[in-house]
Formats: structure tokens, C-alpha cells, sequence
């Protein structure tokens, strides 16, 4: 494998939370490679959306992060002002879950999806076809019309195709999607994650998908990391996830979504999920994992290499494969 | 045309006439549509019949603007039909308040906004236990931790104010308030979509435990096929306020008859998945 | 093109009600203005011919449409006090009033939209802003009318304290007292509120959509910081020249200016029904040519109002 | 039911949870505006001085221990008359914001709940008289109704009704269509008992910090109908009044009655304004 095109290690980030910093991410490495998709996997509070905020250095102000996030060899933490817009603005793009709230509603389609060419010097013609040209490929087909209409006059569906052109037009080489088709129907969902697929393809585009959703990413994604409380519990291949992960959390996450053409009682994990800040010094999922020991509340795990895959956890080798969680319905969170 | 007709669903007769038949269901909202002078009326929901026998519990899925929720708000009397009837244990919604509403209760989406915030725990319990039963404060108290432990909370949990609570705990609130009234159809109108995966698992299995306990039947609205699967024996799938299929859940989930529903099982995510374009414009 | 109309229709609604209150209201008022115009010696004959001749004897809802018909050519009666036609005795005062509010409102413009965005350009400056505006709010017309004469006029001497002086520049000189008092508190009121709706503004979900594409920051601030922000703005603004004609009435009795505020005051006191009714009825004018001017700028800045008001 | 793993069942402080702990600078404004109430309730005890008998012969006295600020133009102690101004220039607006309150709450919450034709009839209302500043609407009530306490009052509640009830009105037809409200209409409770009992106390938040920041606006309005000499009547002691009775002493060089009148007015709408700000920021919090 070539270099790595982003690559992060041991990130951290702490949020000003009711007035004190809290962490929000412990820890996080992984790398991205040219062309390759790397789902981040987790459910709400864990992190995953801040990750990507750290990487496009779009934290809130008072934020403070430690540990590195490189995109080809380069600092980004380091970038000075001209070089972090220059970075914005050929290198990384990203979408986001809500299109309605993301883009300026007062201007029309084709300010938001001409203002980047604009502003690197693209003539206003140019600019037009190219924006056409995209919105044909997002399977918008009468662009010319679309550019003079608002945004409060396009589908949720729609919309999320315009920002995913608006992404595209100047041709970067990493997308960071986070939860793009969350807001959307099934059908939709499918039709955006066909398009991005091919435009990644075509372009050869990295691509960092958030979701909530382990089925989809398994589907769509080349590895995945799954995160909980700020941490990365396991990474690795997404299929081998899918059919054999290691981490507790990770397999009961997998088998409490109920999977069509079977009516077996689904496992439950007790509790609910935490932010990284109330999370106990331990593994951030001893609360709620039925094997914890003493160890697992008192010393954090860090990932390690279990079988080609990388997990956090004590236990991972000792558990394979025998992990199972009740299915009673009485447990509360 | 499938929808026009009513749906007989579920096994023959076992218990009983329905405690809830939908007739002819139909609803149509007006709308100005931008650069229009003219009212468009926007048909919702169009032609909807069918059964839900007691103890019974029928899914009705569809996507958004499928009409699937305005079916819901229908039955509950949250809105008025166009033409149709619901007809709750072969009588009409009664107009009197009191006697209709207890009848129907729901569940809704969002847990963030179905309590009162103001209220604790017990105070919303009690006072739909005050409003339906004749028993004292003491009666009442033990019915309203009965219900409690039906839905896992407990004690602790009584003198909570819901911002205190998850949304997990939030929405077995919701539930434990609806079932207080002693409704005989309990519409869960995607009760749990919101919730974070490994909690919507806790509040589904609760859910499939309530039915073996208590005599309520389900109208359960979801978005989410794997989800209906896990609660209902029965389910109608809507699309653009039409019902195009109609049957055993486990029917329409293994050997979908409609291409609609076919679709719309197609674009599940789930291993090997390759998501299909279809130029419907979204 | 409907929303227009519909919002010039509104205005025209709003008008004809305000008209049909205020002259209901002070045709019901205890006092009866024929006997107040044949004066103290008046035999009742001489009462009863006046009432004829200004058609007092005849039923309200005629009278009202007289009013307003003859109102709409200009023609707004007798004034009971001066014994002349109320638009003669309007004539000269309309512009005194017309130039302080115009004067306060380029204070309001520069001042406090230029406060309101100072915090934009220097964070430090929020606190500064903030405490300045929150004062300056509370400063009532009268006040600032007083403590800017005391220092001004009194102890500096710079400005005149009262009149309304002759000349343009002697005007200018004479207004700038009462054109900084009546723009005080709505200054401060515009700073407030610009203040607030850009940094709301800059905490919107597309503003970090723009800069996470690189988008130069002037181009973030002007094209979706400001341009957004300026919604909320305006529609202050409309209040604000409404409030300003209002706060005419008050700085023209404090300085002594001869406009149509302090002529309203003194006719409210002298019982001159038919200078009350004109003065309350322009001032009506004004109030709602204001706020539909901003209704009507709003609508041209927000497509979604656009296509709300359609459906 | 088996309750076996109740062990698991967590009563966790949620992430979020706010006690509401007194706000130190809420205190302190609070405590201020209390003493300003009790100086104005109590003030026969307080003032050094009768406010209505002067000494012509010590007119505009500069401040001296015997008369802190002073007297006015006729001799009387400044500083009696602003403690027993106090009395009327805070009985006013709080008149005038209980008058609006309680028809702009009214409206705003049954125009939400009735809906249709009734709505829309007090939508235009509200926006009709949102269109005309109090100061006018009272100016106008004085020359129907005559001088005194009454006019103003009566016509400045008229005229913040909206600025209750527009406000009041956008959010209560938010919280209206929230699932709480539907789940108890669908409980079978009346409409009364839901506004009263779920409705208004989740507005209230809301409806104090309007009517606070009202109380401040309406005490400026009233105080300018009285310095235009439409209000209360000199000498009766008013703050408004002061102001303009000091006018003339100011331009002969005796600013202290009219400063000191006006001076307490920025004071008092400042300190309001902050507790109003304060109210706003904790209902939307709450909401």
C-alpha cells in the first residue's frame, strides 16, 4: 500500500461542555488511502461527526486537540490560514447529514454550487458548464433550471445530490460524507449511495463515511473503525467486521438491528451510550459489556492486532466468537 | 386495483369481530403550489381499508409522504377524514371526548417532545389515571408503578422530570402513559426510530414482551422494514397514499408480490449490497 | 408580484382601520367642539348654526366619510385653537419634522450599524458593544435630550439648546441636539440587534459549510454572515423610523421646535380635535409606510418568504 | 416479570441536567429592584422630607447634608420626591404590563388552541396595533379621555398587548403540535385543562421574560406622557414629571431635579432589562 493520503494518530479533542473542556475523542489513529473508503462507525455521542470536524479543522473555538492528523505527510494542525484555504478548498470537501440547514437558503443552487469556482478564478461560464456537467452525474438532468431555483424548492433528496456536486466541483481527492443519507427514504438512501459510489470510482476519491448504520457501511466502505465514547473499539476490513468481529460492543451493536426474514428476539445491550466524557477510567464500554472484569474497569484497553483486525479489548482472543447478549426485554437503559 | 379493495388480514376469526376496521379511507389536504394562483388539493391518503383484530398487530409501512402517518393521526382522531369510516369495536369514534380517545392511544417519534417536560413521571401517570379510573391516590400510585414495571422503569424512576431520562426511557414513558388510559389499539407511529440502535433493540423487544401480556392491538407505522417484522403478524405497505400490498408481514418480507415493495426491500443495506440508481428523480 | 400586492393591500387595510378608530374615538370624547368654537358667550342658536355649518348635526358614519374623503384631498377642517385650516397650519411644520427624522435616522444608520459590527471585525469589542448598546436602550428621549443640552449647549456651548434656526446650516446646527437625542435609544436598539443577528448568523450550519470550502473569510462574512443577518435588520429598521416619529413628538416639545409633534402635545392640551386627528392621522401614515417599506425589502431579500406568502 | 439483571437499570444524572441554581448576578439585580419597591412602598418612612411642601426660600439648594440632592425650583427636597416618585412610576407600567399580560396571554393561547377564522381575526388585531407605537396610542386615549393616571395606562396596556401576544402566540403554536400536547388531547383531557395545566406553564418561561422587558419600555412610555404633561399632573411627585418640572431649572443652571429623575429611569429600565435578559436566555433554554 502507497502512503497513506490523511492519516491520524492519537487524536484527542476536548469541547468546552457547561463550561469545562471534556474530551470527546480519546485517542483516535487510522489512516485513509488514495481511492479508498473508510467507514466510521458509532452511535450518537461517540465522536464520530467531531472526528471529521477535526480533521477539516472546523471545531467549535475553544476546542483544544492533541496528537497528529496529516494529509500527505503535511501537519494539518500546523497549516497557516492560506494554506488550510487552499486545503479546503482542493483537497478535502464535506457533506453533511441535514443539506437543508448546510447550505445558505437565502441564495440560490447555483451561487452554492458556483462559489467555489468563482472564487478560485473560474470564469462564470466555465463555472456553469461544469456545475451542469455535475448535476447531470448526481442525476439531476435539467441543471440549467436548477442553478436559478432555491434551495426551499428542492426534495431532502434533491438537495443532498446539489451538495454532493457542490463537494465535487473543484475535484478533490478526499470527501468526508457524514451521515449523508440518514435524513433520507431507503429508496433515496440507495439512489445517493449509488452515485457516490460511482463518482468515486470515476474520480478515484477517498472517502470517510460516517454513519450509525453497520449494515450500510459494511456495504459500502473498503474498512471500517467503529467508535464508542470517543474511542476506537475495532478496525479493520469491513467484511471481516461484519461476519467476525472481536470487540463485545461490536457484535452486540450487529445483532441488536433486527435482520429481515428473521423474527429470532434480537440481543439487547443494556444501558445506553455515553460521550467519551462520562465514560469510567477503563474500557469506555465496561458499563455495559457483560464480560468486563476488574481489569477491563480500571485499565484502558488500546488497540491491538487480534487476527488481522485491530480491536480494543482485553478479552478479544479469550471471546472469540462466544459473545452473546440477553434478549430481555425488561433491561432499561 | 389492489388498494381499492378492503384487506382481510390476519387469521380468520379467532377473536372475535376487529376492534378496529378501516373503510375507505381518505384524505385530502389543501395546498397553494408555488407560482399558482388555484388551491392544489393534494391527495394523501387515497382509498385505505383495513382490519386489525383484537390483540392483533399490523404494520403499515411506507416512505415519507407515503400517507402512512396521516393514516395514524386519522384512527387516533388527531385529524378528520375526507371520506371513510374507523370504525373502534364496530362503533364509530364516539364524539364524546372522554369515551373515544381512551379507546386509541399513540406512541410518537420524537422522545424529546412527548412528555411534558414540566411533569414528573408519576404526575403525567397519575393524572390519566385520575382522568380514567375511580380509584384513590394510593390505587393509583400502585397502578402507576405497575405500569412502570411493565414498561422496566421503576421507583427510581417516579419522580424524574423526563429531561432526566434517555430517550430509551423516554419513550417506555410514552408508552406506559398510553397504556394507563386501557386503550384497546395502541398506534406506535415509528415509536422507534429515533433511538440509538442499541436501544431501539431494548424498546422493540419490549414492546414484542407487552403484546404477550396484555390484550392491545398494534398499529405499528415504520419507515424501517426489519423493525415491522419484529412486532407485527400483519402489514400493509403504502405508497403515495395507496395501499399496494397487503398480507402476513412474513409474506410480504420473503416474497414481496408488488414492485414497489420489491424496491423497496432492494435498497436495505446489508452485505454484498450494490445500491441500484433508478432515475426516479428522488 | 401577489405578495405585493397583498402586502400594500394589508397597508391600505391597516390605514382605514386606524382612521375609523382614532376619529371614532375622538368623536365619542366628553366635550362638544361646537360649543367650544362660538366661545365662552355663545347663545344656543348661535351653537346649533355652528354645528350646521361644520355639519356636526349630521350622523357619525356621515361625518367620518366627509372627514376622510376631504382628508384624502388634503383638507382636514378647522383648527378649533389658531381659527385656521389645519393643513395651512401643517404646511410649515411638516418638513421641520420630516428633516429630524430624516437627520436621526443617518445617525441611527452609521452609529449603530457601525457598533452592531464592530464585535465582527474584533471579538474583544463584544463586551464593549454589548454594555454600550444595553445602556444606550434604556436612555429615554427625554433624557438624552436633557443631558445633551446640559453638556453640549450649557456646559460646551457647541450647539444651541433650543429652536429650529434659519438657513441650511443653521438648521443642521440647530437639529444636530435633537437629532442625537431622538436617535439615542434606537441607535443603541439597531446595535443591539445587528450585534446579535450576526453572530447568530456566523453560528449557522451553512457559514461552516462555506468556510470548510475555503471560501475566503471576507467572502464567508459578506456573502452568508451579512446577507443573512441583514433580514432580522431590516425589519428592526421598520420599527425603528416608526418609533423615531413617534420620539419626534417628545424631543420637539424638550427642544422647542416648531413641528408637528410639539403642535400634536399642545393640541391635545388645548382640546383641537380636528389638529389632533390630522397630526395622529399622518403619523399613522408614516408608521405604516415604514414597516411596509420593510416588509416590502424583507420580501426581496428572502426567497422563502417568497414562496410562503404564496401558499 | 423477570427483573432479574435490575442491577443494569441505571438512574444516571443525564448528560445536560441543570439544577436551577441562583444566579448570582440575578441575585443581586433582583435585590436592587426589591429595595427600589420597598423604598417607594415605605416611602412616608423613608423620605426626609414631605414631597409636596417646600421652603422658597432655600430654592435650587445645591446638595447638602440636610438635602442630599438638593431642592427643586420651589424649595422641596429632591430626593423625597424622587422616593415618593417612585410610587407612580413603578404603579404604572406594572399596571399596564398586568393589563397586557393578561389579555395578551389570553389571546395568544385561545387564538393557538381555537384556531381558523378566530386566529387569523386576532392575528390582525395584534398586528394592527403592532403597527402604531404607544406613545401615540396614548397621546390619543389622553385627548379622548382627558389627563390623569387612566388614559395612558389603559391605552399603553393596549398598546403592549401585542408585544405579549405575537411573541407568545409563534411559540405556543410550536409547542401546540408537540407529540406532549397531542398524547393528552388523545388522553381525553378538555381543552382548558390542557392549556391551563400543560400549555401555559411550559410558555411561562416566556411570557416572564416578555413581560419584563415590556415593564422597562412601558415605564419609559409613561414617564414621556408625563413629561409632556399629559399624564399625572404636577405636583404630584413622578419621575417623568421631575424631569420636566428640572427643565427649566437646568437651562438657569440647576441640572440636579431633571438628572436626578432621569438618571433613576436609565437605572431602573437597565437593571429590568438585565433580569428580562436574563428570563430570555432561561426560557429558551427551557425550550
Amino acid at each position: 500500500m502507497s502512503a497513506p493520503l490523511l492519516e491520524l494518530d492519537r487524536l484527542a479533542v476536548r469541547l468546552p461542555v457547561h463550561g469545562e473542556l471534556s474530551t470527546v475523542i480519546h485517542d483516535a489513529s487510522f489512516e485513509i488511502a488514495a481511492g479508498e473508503a473508510l467507514g466510521l462507525v458509532g452511535e450518537s455521542g461517540s465522536g464520530k461527526s467531531m472526528t471529521a470536524r477535526a480533521i477539516m479543522r472546523l471545531l467549535p473555538p475553544r476546542a483544544e486537540i492533541s496528537g497528529s492528523v496529516s494529509y500527505l505527510g503535511q501537519s494539518v494542525p500546523g497549516f497557516s490560514r492560506s494554506a488550510l484555504r487552499d486545503f479546503r478548498a482542493t483537497q478535502i470537501a464535506m457533506i453533511y447529514q441535514d443539506p437543508r440547514a448546510h447550505i445558505n437558503p437565502v441564495r440560490t443552487n447555483g451561487d452554492f454550487l458556483l462559489e467555489a469556482m468563482l472564487a478560485q478564478g473560474v470564469r462564470p461560464a466555465a463555472a456553469r458548464e461544469r456545475a451542469v456537467g455535475l448535476l447531470a452525474q448526481v442525476g439531476i438532468a435539467d441543471g440549467g433550471r436548477r442553478l436559478r431555483q432555491y434551495p426551499h424548492q428542492m426534495s431532502g433528496g434533491q438537495l443532498q445530490r446539489i451538495m454532493i456536486a457542490a463537494a465535487l466541483v473543484t475535484s478533490p481527492r478526499l470527501l468526508l460524507a457524514d451521515e449523508p443519507t440518514t435524513a433520507l427514504d431507503v429508496t433515496t438512501q440507495a439512489e445517493v449511495m449509488a452515485i457516490l459510489g460511482d463518482l468515486r470510482v470515476e474520480r478515484g476519491l477517498a472517502l470517510l463515511f460516517i454513519t450509525h448504520d453497520l449494515d450500510l457501511a459494511a456495504a459500502v466502505t473498503d474498512r471500517m473503525a467503529v467508535m464508542y465514547a470517543g474511542m476506537i473499539v475495532e478496525i479493520g476490513s469491513s467484511q471481516t467486521i461484519h461476519q467476525d468481529a472481536l470487540h463485545p460492543y461490536t457484535v452486540g451493536l450487529l445483532r441488536s438491528r433486527p435482520k429481515i426474514g428473521s423474527r429470532a428476539r434480537i440481543w439487547v445491550i443494556p444501558g445506553r451510550p455515553v460521550s467519551a466524557f462520562e465514560a469510567g477510567p477503563g474500557c469506555v464500554f465496561a458499563a455495559r459489556c457483560p464480560y468486563a472484569t476488574g481489569r477491563c474497569r480500571t485499565e484502558r484497553p488500546g488497540l491491538r492486532e487480534v487476527e488481522r483486525q485491530l480491536v480494543a479489548c482485553h478479552r478479544a482472543e479469550e471471546l472469540k466468537g462466544s459473545v452473546s447478549f440477553s434478549a430481555e426485554a425488561a433491561i432499561s437503559d | 386495483m389492489i388498494s381499492q379493495q378492503h384487506h382481510q388480514l390476519g387469521p380468520a376469526d379467532p377473536a372475535g369481530p376487529p376492534i378496529l376496521q378501516v373503510r375507505g379511507l381518505r384524505k385530502v389536504f389543501k395546498i397553494r403550489s408555488e407560482g399558482s394562483r388555484r388551491t392544489e388539493n393534494l391527495v394523501a391518503v387515497d382509498g385505505v381499508s383495513f382490519d386489525l383484530p383484537p390483540s392483533g398487530s399490523l404494520g403499515i409501512v411506507g416512505e415519507s409522504g407515503s400517507g402512512k402517518t396521516t393514516v395514524a393521526r386519522i384512527i387516533a382522531g388527531l385529524e378528520q377524514p375526507s371520506a371513510g369510516t374507523v370504525l373502534v369495536g364496530g362503533s364509530p369514534l364516539a364524539r364524546r371526548r372522554r369515551r373515544r380517545r381512551r379507546r386509541v392511544q399513540m406512541v410518537f417519534q420524537d422522545p424529546y417532545s412527548s412528555l411534558d417536560p414540566r411533569q414528573t413521571i408519576l404526575a403525567g401517570l397519575d393524572e390519566v389515571l385520575r382522568l380514567h379510573t375511580k380509584s384513590g391516590k394510593s390505587g393509583r400510585r400502585a397502578r402507576a408503578l405497575e405500569l412502570l414495571h411493565q414498561v422496566g422503569l421503576d421507583e427510581r424512576h417516579e419522580n424524574l422530570r423526563p429531561r432526566s431520562l434517555s430517550g430509551g426511557q423516554r419513550q417506555r414513558v410514552a408508552i406506559a402513559r398510553a397504556l394507563a388510559c386501557g386503550p384497546e389499539v395502541l398506534i406506535l407511529d415509528e415509536a422507534v426510530s429515533a433511538l440509538d440502535v442499541s436501544v431501539q433493540g431494548q424498546v422493540l423487544n419490549l414492546l414484542a414482551e407487552l403484546r404477550t401480556q396484555i390484550q392491545v392491538a398494534y398499529l405499528f407505522v415504520s419507515h424501517d422494514l426489519a423493525v415491522v417484522q419484529q412486532v407485527t403478524d400483519d402489514t400493509i405497505v403504502m405508497h403515495r397514499g395507496r395501499v399496494v400490498e397487503a398480507g402476513p408481514t412474513d409474506a410480504i418480507l420473503t416474497s414481496p408480490a408488488d414492485d414497489y415493495t420489491r424496491r423497496l426491500l432492494a435498497a436495505v443495506p446489508r452485505p454484498g449490497w450494490k445500491p441500484s440508481r433508478r432515475a426516479d428523480g428522488g | 408580484m401577489r405578495s405585493v400586492l397583498r402586502i400594500i393591500g394589508t397597508a391600505a387595510g391597516t390605514l382605514l382601520a386606524a382612521s375609523l378608530v382614532i376619529y371614532g374615538a375622538l368623536a365619542l370624547a366628553p366635550g362638544d367642539p361646537a360649543t367650544e368654537l362660538a366661545g365662552p358667550r355663545a347663545t344656543p342658536r348661535l351653537i346649533a348654526q355652528i354645528r350646521h355649518q361644520y355639519g356636526l348635526d349630521r350622523p357619525l358614519p356621515v361625518r367620518y366619510w366627509s372627514w376622510l374623503t376631504g382628508a384624502v384631498h388634503g383638507n382636514f377642517g378647522i383648527s378649533l385653537q389658531f381659527r385656521e385650516s389645519v393643513s395651512a397650519l401643517l404646511a410649515p411644520r411638516l418638513p421641520v419634522t420630516l428633516e429630524l427624522v430624516a437627520y436621526a435616522s443617518v445617525i441611527i444608520f452609521v452609529f449603530g450599524l457601525g457598533l452592531g459590527l464592530l464585535p465582527s471585525l474584533s471579538a474583544r469589542l463584544n463586551v464593549l458593544v454589548t454594555v454600550t448598546a444595553g445602556v444606550g436602550i434604556a436612555v429615554p428621549t427625554f433624557v438624552a435630550a436633557l443631558v445633551l443640552v446640559e453638556v453640549f449647549a450649557l456646559k460646551l456651548g457647541w450647539f444651541p439648546a433650543v429652536g429650529t434656526g434659519t438657513g441650511f446650516a443653521g438648521q443642521v446646527e440647530h437639529l444636530t441636539l435633537p437629532a442625537f437625542a431622538l436617535a439615542f435609544s434606537w441607535a443603541a436598539y439597531v446595535a443591539q440587534i445587528s450585534r446579535a443577528s450576526v453572530r447568530e448568523q456566523q453560528g449557522r450550519e451553512h457559514v461552516t459549510t462555506a468556510r470548510g470550502r475555503g471560501l475566503p473569510s471576507p467572502l464567508v462574512f459578506r456573502r452568508h454572515v451579512l446577507r443573512n443577518a441583514a433580514m432580522p435588520i431590516v425589519t428592526v429598521s421598520g420599527l425603528t423610523v416608526a418609533g423615531l416619529i413617534a420620539g419626534s413628538i417628545v424631543v420637539e416639545t424638550a427642544f422647542g421646535i416648531g413641528g408637528l409633534g410639539s403642535l400634536l402635545v399642545q393640541s391635545v392640551s388645548a382640546k383641537d380635535n380636528n389638529v389632533v386627528l390630522a397630526i395622529s392621522m399622518i403619523l399613522v401614515v408614516a408608521f405604516v409606510l415604514a414597516t411596509t417599506l420593510s416588509d416590502l425589502a424583507h420580501l426581496a431579500l428572502d426567497p422563502r418568504i417568497r414562496a410562503s406568502a404564496r401558499s | 416479570m423477570s427483573l432479574a439483571s435490575v442491577n443494569l437499570v441505571t438512574v444516571e444524572p443525564a448528560s445536560g441536567r441543570r439544577r436551577t441554581r441562583l444566579d448570582p448576578a440575578l441575585a443581586g439585580i433582583g435585590a436592587v429592584l426589591v429595595l427600589l419597591v420597598l423604598a417607594a412602598v415605605l416611602a412616608p418612612l423613608i423620605a426626609p422630607y414631605s414631597p409636596d411642601q417646600g421652603n422658597i426660600l432655600i430654592a435650587n439648594a445645591p446638595p447638602s447634608p440636610a438635602h442630599l440632592l438638593g431642592t427643586d425650583a420651589v424649595g422641596r427636597d429632591i430626593v423625597s420626591r424622587l422616593i415618593y416618585g417612585a410610587r407612580l412610576s413603578l404603579l404604572g407600567p406594572a399596571l399596564i404590563i398586568a393589563l397586557a399580560t393578561t389579555a395578551g396571554v389570553t389571546l395568544a393561547i385561545s387564538a393557538v388552541w381555537i384556531g381558523g377564522w378566530y386566529d387569523v381575526v386576532v392575528s390582525r388585531v395584534l398586528d394592527l396595533l403592532f403597527a402604531i407605537p404607544g406613545l401615540l396610542v396614548a397621546i390619543i386615549a389622553v385627548a379622548v379621555l382627558g389627563t390623569g393616571l387612566i388614559a395612558p395606562v389603559l391605552a399603553l396596556s393596549l398598546a403592549y398587548t401585542p408585544y405579549i401576544a405575537r411573541v407568545l402566540r409563534s411559540v405556543a403554536l410550536r409547542e401546540r403540535r408537540l407529540a406532549y400536547i397531542e398524547s393528552v388531547q388523545l388522553a381525553g383531557f378538555s381543552g382548558w385543562a390542557i392549556c391551563l395545566r400543560h400549555l401555559l406553564p411550559n410558555v411561562m418561561p416566556l411570557i416572564r421574560a416578555q413581560a419584563t422587558l415590556a415593564f422597562g419600555a412601558a415605564l419609559v412610555d409613561l414617564a414621556a406622557i408625563s413629561y409632556l404633561g399629559l399624564g399625572v399632573q404636577p405636583p404630584t411627585p413622578e419621575w417623568g414629571i421631575m424631569v420636566s418640572d428640572g427643565q427649566a431649572s437646568l437651562l438657569n443652571g440647576y441640572p440636579l431635579e431633571s438628572i436626578s429623575a432621569g438618571f433613576l429611569i436609565v437605572v431602573v429600565v437597565v437593571l429590568v432589562n438585565l433580569l428580562g435578559d436574563r428570563f430570555a436566555i432561561r426560557a429558551e433554554e427551557a425550550g
